[in-house]
């Protein structure tokens, strides 16, 4: 498929999703599907996934496997937490990014120069991270220090010094907040655009806007330039981009201490949304934004798809329990979407093509829409405990729908040394 | 059991005591919950109380954190058994079963478990009533709420947390009978998480000042504070919970939104415990931490709460008089 | 500065007592060598005499322990690959240097990439690509993925990529090792425009005769050392060899015929679907007799992977497939096994062997539930090992003990080891795909002995090669197989490999078997 | 010297040097924050002073080792076939409730009601590690994704089960949500009588050694005597090596994937119940949870051998049993995790270069025997 016609099949789809969405709502009466609030929430919640997936992405595809995401997070929101308090936001951006660098570091250190297994290298980081920013803690934040005059504990930094800012999109999201009226209405369709819009425009935290930014900029830096050229061919095959020249240590450095950057970063943002330090506030994002970018095939849209979906659920489990239920009727309506598109093809297709797999498909298409159909008018409320695992369940069923051929980088996790090669 | 009618001062420790230090052989040791010392919560609160039993009683005190998965709680306890110290307080109702087994491998020791109940003879159950407190933070809630919307958020959804959504649902039907409670748990019970994620708070609470709530009453730990933020974004107010925290949280723009906390005071029940067993007080009983003894109540520093006090204390007297029996289940 | 006179041109390349250790093994030994400019130069060695290390040295990528390498006259010293870039060598690597994932493009400019305000200049790097493509007659599409280019396409890159860079001196490590003897020569005819515009070319193959064809000079190395500079007019392929291993170059001629009128393989029908429209396998039939050879003529790609694995059952296909008579096409491949198929694989490091396991594991390898190396659920550690030992005697494998790891033994022990063992299941059918590939004369020599000995038994055998002259020399029967049909049947008796060539190439069209 | 145990001399001496950096890197922290490296390395060996006081140390320290044990047997089971198993985690907690649960609902003599409680066990996690596996097989769901996703529904799904279905009675007052208490025929007998037989003071009952330390050296054995000896332990190892390799030699790929997931569950089920049938009694919502992380930790540091898995896990155990020593100490436990850390990254690293330079001697060998070109003498 050309270039141009994956676009436009991208918007298509996008805009078939709206249309579902808002057929849902306006069906089950559930605002939250496609209010601001839960795409602000979100956004919110899917940026420090994706960020740790970011770094994942830049780690990977220069052929290092990096499970210690999770731990260079945890460096990262202390450090940002730790120096936030003291200098300001500014800075507590500096620090975060520096503290998960400094994670990268020692996995690029491990991987690349000693040839440690990548996977245990990363579970070494995850158990240093929360080891070190805990001693840190103890050291730093214990009680009679300056610190913790300014309301430190030993599982907390004070508050950050200073804001950070948010920004909106003049009139339409803000002031006379056309897109908010507009979302009042609750018309179909239009209120839902508006919804969105909205959430994803009002308030948000520039370190949210930057995040967003890097998606595009990681595309184009790792697709368009020579640096992301020589980047992605360590990740393909280092043996000949080191017969080119290339000098694939180095390049691996780069991308490592990169990949802890930006997990650091995430661990930064997380500091900006709760105003400091919290001790495991992470909460295994690292691992989440992990998923993520693979969820993504490893590409920066792809993943950015992964951390919405999950922001996504997650933030509408946490906004109403209720909403949640909505997903029966969501997939009901899917079945039924491909139950008619098989039946039109069933009709145009020549006899011959018609097996009985695709009758047995369709059989449980039909029975699965009924059962889901079923479940969205019996439950009114789910027990928590399964609404608390919507976004776990729905991308596990997201995988297991969509068709299979993730691709990671061939040289991925391979231990490189130079002029080795077996 | 002692301290059962002790009245609990209402002091926060340090207090200078005019009372010289008394020197004494009494060793007391104290293993904290997951977090450990320095969590200005819970934790700090029980540490409060050990450390006013070393400068008011004359104690040598010892202290131990659990390592960060808690699989280590009963073994603190042996170690703090083995060095000698009598009485040994464990914090946090997970440390039932561990004290229970400590207190028959070590008869001649007394224990105190905070949160749970005794479960031997040498066991003291220091017990506080969550859902009298919470009643009077649903009663504040209720009668200052314009829109008759409240909200609770829990951290995690242990029976811990769901006495404080008891009492506060409690507390806030009595006043209006027909007020809405937005109520949300950010974590399954297990899954400590929820008393460390301020940005999950926050977007519950969101999404109930959105609703039109304008109170809410948070159990969530640390969470709480994305609990206090989105109060002040929304210009809207929050209630804290186990300590005055409109003292502890220290940026004044989350201070002014926190109308009132719910008082567990930790400190209390540790310090009178200890007092109690320097007295020769045993074990094999509860001492509940209720209304009647201040061991809960409502904080009113920066007065919010203060045209309504009539209210409270008469909603107060009630429960201290019997005639309302709060439900510590929702 | 060297005191060169005027009157002679400068070597391009003066290499002088190069030596290079390794760990136990001296791999290059006071090589001296001399290039002039323009020149097509070869370097001939068996196998592990010490080339490919020798160009590495060359080009950056190894530091020799001793000697100096002078390039046009000025003496040089490489760290990485790029210094030698930087003065204008390239070199084409015995094993493709390709990322798969990447365009032809991507693979080409990597490393010298042109830039503009900060991207990557797809437009002038297409433009001088195609550019360097027309004047060398290299046709690659810059855009298509190298994972779907054929190996005849994915040489090409590699050349490109060097004289992308400017190369003058380029450096071929056994580049026709994979392809057929029309790609030979259409590389050949490019060898000779770039000498004609000034470019130096050292060469490396083991194939003599092309050797002898396409060199100015040739050097040989035997044991890491230099023996003897002969001029290519002067000596034939025999004495070259000689030259060489101090031996004969022995001919793979099969003696008398030893087919027998029992089917033992009988493939019918055989079709597999391709990504596309394009089938890969295309109504492929075919019989193989008790004692027969059978040899398959393609070029890379055509369908030879395809039909292999088919027929081990690793990949699904429509058809049938009878086994002595029984019909084994909805069997397992561990029941194909079993039941009698022995299989060499085309790369024996892929799918032939686990490297970084002792040879009594190898041995066992693909031979879990059989005699002897099983014992009900158990591995018979003690019998493997003897029937490993049994291996290394009759193959001759070169190893200290059949606990060494594999990766430790040279590539045509390893392929020795491997013939041993398929050979040892007592196969009624072996599929022996490239089974000389990268192997010395010797061992190549071996090999072959012990094929045509299985089959004077009754082995019969599909016999996969790129060697032209391995394949008319053992095979009974040849088929030529093109775009996954099988397009033409001869007899190995009275075809040359050019005419195969023609075949394989469908320069030639084939006489379709019915 | 043979070349076995040059390599295995080599490992030790790298790990002891690894072992000792950690130790001192942690001192250099030790000593920043103010404290002296010197009384916590005598916390880290301090046992206690009295005999009772050294029996509870040394039980807690085994206590601790063997679920570690057994979590990094489970993981270990994967990574031989380089699958990533990193559901361990939520694995053992769902076995854990069920097991817990059903061994609840009946009362059989001891010789029927354990081994039953351990089948479930093991059942039960094997069952839950067949989702991502049938999920990676039929629709090539990468495992690290749909583990990670099952860790976070085995929570909330335990959650819901005890305080649900299986909930059980519990005492007025007590918040703890759990399972029913086990009849005392499923408790496993300990082991304090190893004590006495050291000449020491055994803990009193209802502490001490548990007993389930015997099943997991069984279990161990049984691992080894599987992955080394075994044809499936072959295929497994084949498939891990070189997966290509394998499916050519007949080795059914798909079936590899379920049966080494299935298998690395069913251990992963067990990691529990040392603490349910040697301690609580249920499960309840104190669970120790983490085991399963820990345990790639473990698995990678005992390079997914048996042994070396018991070697890591029996290290972590000790370190981590200095928790309580180094409050008395005044030193920040959490030293502990960073030694952990530190021991783990730099065994690695050591053990890399001594990989590396046993290889060499080895290839040395081959080369050496190769440019004598002598007939190659086998050792028989
Ligand atoms: N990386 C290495 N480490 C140790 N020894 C090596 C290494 N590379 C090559 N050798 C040694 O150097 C010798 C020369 O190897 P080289 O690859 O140069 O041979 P070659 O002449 O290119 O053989 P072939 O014809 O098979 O390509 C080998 O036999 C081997 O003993
Ligand atoms: N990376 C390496 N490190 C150390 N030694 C190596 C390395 N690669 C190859 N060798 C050594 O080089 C020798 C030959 O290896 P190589 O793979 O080049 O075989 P080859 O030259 O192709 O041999 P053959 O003659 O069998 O084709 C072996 O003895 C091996 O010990
Ligand atoms: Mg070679
Ligand atoms: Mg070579």
């Amino acid at each position: 498929m050309t270039r141009v016609g994956k676009y436009h099949v991208a918007l298509i789809g996008v805009a078939a999703l709206i249309l579902l969405m808002s057929l849902v709502r306006v069906l089950s009466g559930q605002n939250d599907i496609t209010s601001s609030g839960t795409f602000a929430a979100a956004l919110l919640l899917a940026v420090p996934i994706g960020l740790a997936g970011l770094g994942g992405l830049w780690a990977e595809r220069a052929g290092v496997v990096n499970i210690g995401l999770e731990g260079m997070m945890v460096l990262g929101t202390w450090f940002a937490g730790w120096a936030g308090y003291q200098w300001g936001p500014v800075v507590a951006l500096v620090a975060g990014l520096l503290g998960g660098a400094l994670g990268g570091l020692l996995h690029a250190i491990a991987t690349v120069t000693f040839g440690v297994d990548h996977i245990i290298s990363g579970v070494a980081i995850n158990l240093l991270g929360p080891g070190i920013t805990r001693f840190l803690s103890e050291v730093l934040f214990k009680e009679g220090t300056q610190a913790a005059e300014a309301g430190a504990g030993i599982t907390t930094s004070p508050a950050i010094s200073g804001s950070t800012w948010q920004v909106s999109l003049p009139v339409l999201s803000d002031g006379p907040d056309l897109l908010g009226k507009l979302e009042s209405t609750h018309w179909f369709l239009l209120a839902d655009l508006a919804g969105i819009l909205r959430g994803l425009t009002h308030n948000v935290n520039v370190l949210v806007v930057l995040a967003v930014l890097l998606l595009p900029l990681t595309f184009f830096v790792l697709w368009h330039t020579a640096f992301g050229l020589r980047l992605r061919s360590a990740g393909e095959n280092p043996w000949a981009a080191e017969s080119l020249g290339v000098n694939v240590y180095l390049i691996k450095y780069v991308a490592v201490v990169i990949s802890g950057a930006f997990a650091g970063l995430g661990g930064v943002f997380l500091v900006f949304v709760s105003t400091k330090y919290v001790e495991g506030q992470t909460a295994g994002r690292g691992f989440i934004g992990l998923a993520a970018m693979i969820f993504g095939n490893w590409r920066p849209g792809g993943l950015a798809i992964g951390a919405s979906l999950f922001g996504y659920a997650d933030g509408l489990q946490l906004r109403s329990s209720t909403a949640v239920t909505s997903f029966f009727l969501f997939g009901a309506v899917l079945l039924l979407a491909y139950l008619i598109l098989q039946a039109r093809r069933l009709m145009t297709a020549d006899p011959a093509g018609r097996g009985v797999k695709q009758y047995v498909l369709m059989a449980a298409a039909v029975a699965g829409a009924i059962v889901l159909f079923w479940l969205w008018l019996v439950v009114d409320q789910l027990p928590n405990e399964f609404v608390f695992i919507t976004p776990h369940v729905l991308t596990l069923l997201v995988l297991l729908v969509a068709s299979q051929r993730l691709r990671m980088p061939k040289a991925d996790g391979v231990v490189y040394r130079r002029g080795e090669q077996h | 059991g002692g301290g059962g009618g002790t009245t609990a001062s209402q002091e926060p420790t340090g207090a200078a005591s005019s009372e010289a230090p008394k020197s004494s052989d009494l060793k007391v040791g104290l293993a904290f919950d997951v977090g450990g010392r320095g969590d200005k919560s819970f934790n700090d609160s029980a540490y409060a109380g050990l450390e006013k039993a070393k400068t008011e009683l004359g104690a040598e005190i010892k202290e131990l954190s659990p390592s960060a998965d808690g699989s280590n709680r009963g073994d603190l306890l042996r170690q703090l058994a083995d060095a000698g110290y009598n009485p040994i307080i464990g914090v946090g109702f997970a440390y039932a079963e561990d004290v229970k087994k400590a207190a028959e491998e070590y008869p001649d020791i007394q224990f105190a478990i905070v949160d749970s109940a005794s479960n031997a003879p040498n066991v003291t159950g220091l017990l506080f009533a969550e859902e009298q407190g919470s009643y009077l933070a649903g009663v504040a809630a209720a009668t200052k709420s314009k829109t008759g919307h409240v909200g609770f958020v829990g951290g995690v959804e242990s029976d811990l947390i769901k006495k404080f959504e008891a009492g506060f649902v409690a507390g806030v039907k009595s006043v209006k009978a027909d007020a809405k409670i937005d109520i949300k748990y950010l974590t399954p019970d297990g899954d400590f998480s929820g008393f460390k994620a301020p940005d999950k708070g926050k977007v519950a609470a969101e999404k109930m000042y959105q609703d039109g709530a304008d109170i809410i009453y948070h159990a969530s730990g640390d969470s709480g504070l994305g609990v206090f933020q989105a109060a002040a974004a929304a210009k809207k107010k929050a209630i804290g919970v186990d300590s005055d925290q409109r003292q502890t949280v220290k940026e004044t723009d989350l201070q002014s939104v926190i109308m009132t906390s719910m008082l567990k005071r930790v400190d209390v029940g540790v310090f009178e415990f200890i007092k109690a067993f320097q007295g020769g007080a045993k074990g094999g009983s509860n001492t509940t931490y209720d209304l009647k003894v201040d061991g809960v109540g409502l904080s009113t520093t920066g007065g919010e709460i203060d045209d309504i006090k009539d209210k409270l204390d008469a909603a107060k007297q009630d429960i201290v008089d019997g005639k309302i029996t709060v439900p510590a289940k929702p | 500065m060297s005191a060169d006179t005027l009157a002679t041109v400068k070597p391009a390349v003066e290499l002088e007592g190069i030596t290079k250790r390794f760990p136990g093994v001296v791999a290059n030994h006071d090589i001296r060598i001399t290039v002039q400019p323009g020149t097509v130069h070869a370097i001939v060695g068996e196998n592990g005499a010490g080339k490919s290390t020798l160009m590495k040295i060359l080009y950056g990528m190894q530091k020799p322990d001793e000697g100096t390498i002078r390039v046009n006259g000025a003496e040089v010293s490489f760290r990485t690959p790029s210094d030698a870039i930087a003065v204008g060598i390239g070199m084409v690597h015995q094993h493709f240097m390709l990322a798969d994932n990447f365009t032809v493009l991507e693979n080409i400019v990597l490393g010298a990439e042109p830039k503009r305000a900060g991207m990557l200049d797809t437009v002038k790097a297409r433009r001088r690509i195609v550019e360097l493509a027309e004047t060398h007659g290299l046709r690659v599409d810059p855009d298509k993925l190298v994972e779907d280019l054929g190996v005849g396409d994915r040489q090409r890159v590699e050349i490109l990529k060097v004289l992308y860079r400017g190369a003058r001196i380029l450096i071929l490590d056994e580049p026709t090792a994979v392809l057929v003897p029309q790609e030979v020569e259409e590389l050949f005819q490019n060898l000779r425009e770039l000498k004609a515009e000034g470019l130096t070319v050292i060469f490396i193959s083991h194939k003599l005769d092309e050797v002898l064809d396409i060199a100015d000079a040739i050097t040989v190395i035997r044991r890491g050392t230099t023996v003897a500079s002969v001029d290519p007019s002067e000596v034939t392929a025999r004495q070259l060899a000689e030259l060489m291993v101090g031996s004969e170059l022995p001919t793979p001629e099969t003696r008398e015929s030893t087919v027998t009128d029992t089917v033992t393989l009988k493939v019918s029908e055989l079709t597999m679907p391709g990504e596309g429209e394009r089938l890969l396998l295309d109504d492929v039939s075919f019989e193989i007799h008790q004692g027969e050879i059978l040899g398959i003529a393609g070029v890379e790609g055509n369908g030879q992977s395809e039909l292999i694995e088919a027929i081990m059952g690793i990949r699904p296909a429509q058809g049938r497939i009878e086994l002595t008579g029984q019909d084994i096409t909805t069997w397992s491949t561990l029941k194909r096994r079993e039941s009698g198929i022995g299989y060499i694989p085309e790369d024996r490091h892929r799918q032939g062997l686990l490297l970084e396991a002792s040879l009594w594991e190898n041995r066992v390898l693909g031979h879990q539930t059989r005699k002897p190396a099983r014992s009900g659920i158990w591995i018979d550690r003690r019998a493997a090992k003897a029937d490993t030992e049994r291996i290394v005697r009759d193959y001759d494998v070169r190893t200290p003990s059949v606990d060494t790891l594999a990766l430790a033994l040279s590539g045509g022990n390893q392929q020795k080891l491997i013939v041993g063992r398929e050979m040892s299941g007592e196969p009624a059918f072996l599929i022996a795909a490239h089974p000389t590939r990268g192997v010395d004369v010797g061992a190549q020599a071996a090999i072959w002995d012990h094929l045509r000995n299985a089959r004077a038994a009754g082995l019969a055998v599909l016999l996969i090669s790129a060697d032209l002259d391995e394949l008319i020399g053992l095979s009974d029967t040849i088929q030529v197989i093109y775009r996954g049909r099988l397009v033409a049947a001869l007899d190995p008796s009275d075809i040359t490999p050019e005419r195969l060539g023609g075949y394989m190439t469908g320069a030639i069209a084939g006489t379709e078997e019915t | 010297m043979p070349a076995g145990l040059n390599r295995a001399l080599l490992t030790v001496a790298g790990a002891v040097v690894a072992i000792v950096l950690a130790i001192a890197i942690c001192s250099v922290a030790i000593n920043v924050a103010g404290g002296d490296p010197l009384t916590a390395l005598t916390a880290l060996f301090d046992f206690g002073e009295t005999p009772r006081a050294q029996a509870n140390s040394i039980a807690t320290f085994l206590n601790r080792a063997v679920p570690l044990f057994i979590a990094g047997l489970a993981v270990a089971v994967g990574f031989r076939m380089n699958l990533f198993n990193i559901g361990v985690e939520g694995q053992y907690r769902i076995a854990a409730i069920c097991a817990a649960y059903v061994g609840s609902t009946f009362t059989a003599p001891a010789w029927i009601q354990i081994p039953v409680i351990i089948v479930v066990a093991a059942l039960v996690g094997g069952l839950y590690a067949l989702i991502p596996a049938v999920m990676k097989v039929t629709r090539g769901v990468n495992e690290v994704i749909a583990t990670i996703m099952l860790n976070y529904i085995a929570i909330n799904l335990a959650a819901f089960l005890v305080r649900g279905p299986f909930a059980g009675q519990r005492a007025e007052g007590q918040l703890t949500v759990t399972t029913p208490q086990l009849p005392d025929s499923a408790m496993f007998p300990d082991l304090n009588f190893l004590f006495e037989g050291f000449g020491m003071l055994p803990p009193t009952r209802g502490g001490g050694l548990w007993g389930f330390l015997i099943v997991a050296i069984l279990l161990g054995v049984v691992i080894w005597v599987v992955l080394e000896r075994t044809r499936f332990g072959f295929n497994v190892k084949a498939s891990g090596l070189n997966g290509p390799a394998a499916l050519a030699s007949g080795v059914n790929p798909k079936t590899m994937v379920i049966s080494a997931m299935v298998l690395s569950g069913a251990i992963a089920g067990l990691i529990g119940l040392p603490e349910i049938l040697g301690d609580r009694g249920a499960y309840n919502s104190n669970f120790t949870a983490g085991l399963g992380f820990l345990g790639i930790a473990v698995a990678l540091l005992g390079r997914n051998k048996p042994v070396g898995i018991a070697i890591a896990a029996l290290l972590f155990a000790f370190l981590d049993r200095a928790q309580g020593a180094l409050q008395f100490a005044d030193i920040p436990p959490s030293v502990i995790t960073i030694i952990q850390g530190a021991i783990v990254l730099l065994v690695v690293v050591a053990n890399e270069v001594t990989n590396r330079f046993a290889l060499r001697l080895e290839e040395r060998r081959a080369a050496q025997q190769l440019g004598r070109n002598t007939p190659v003498e086998v050792t028989a």
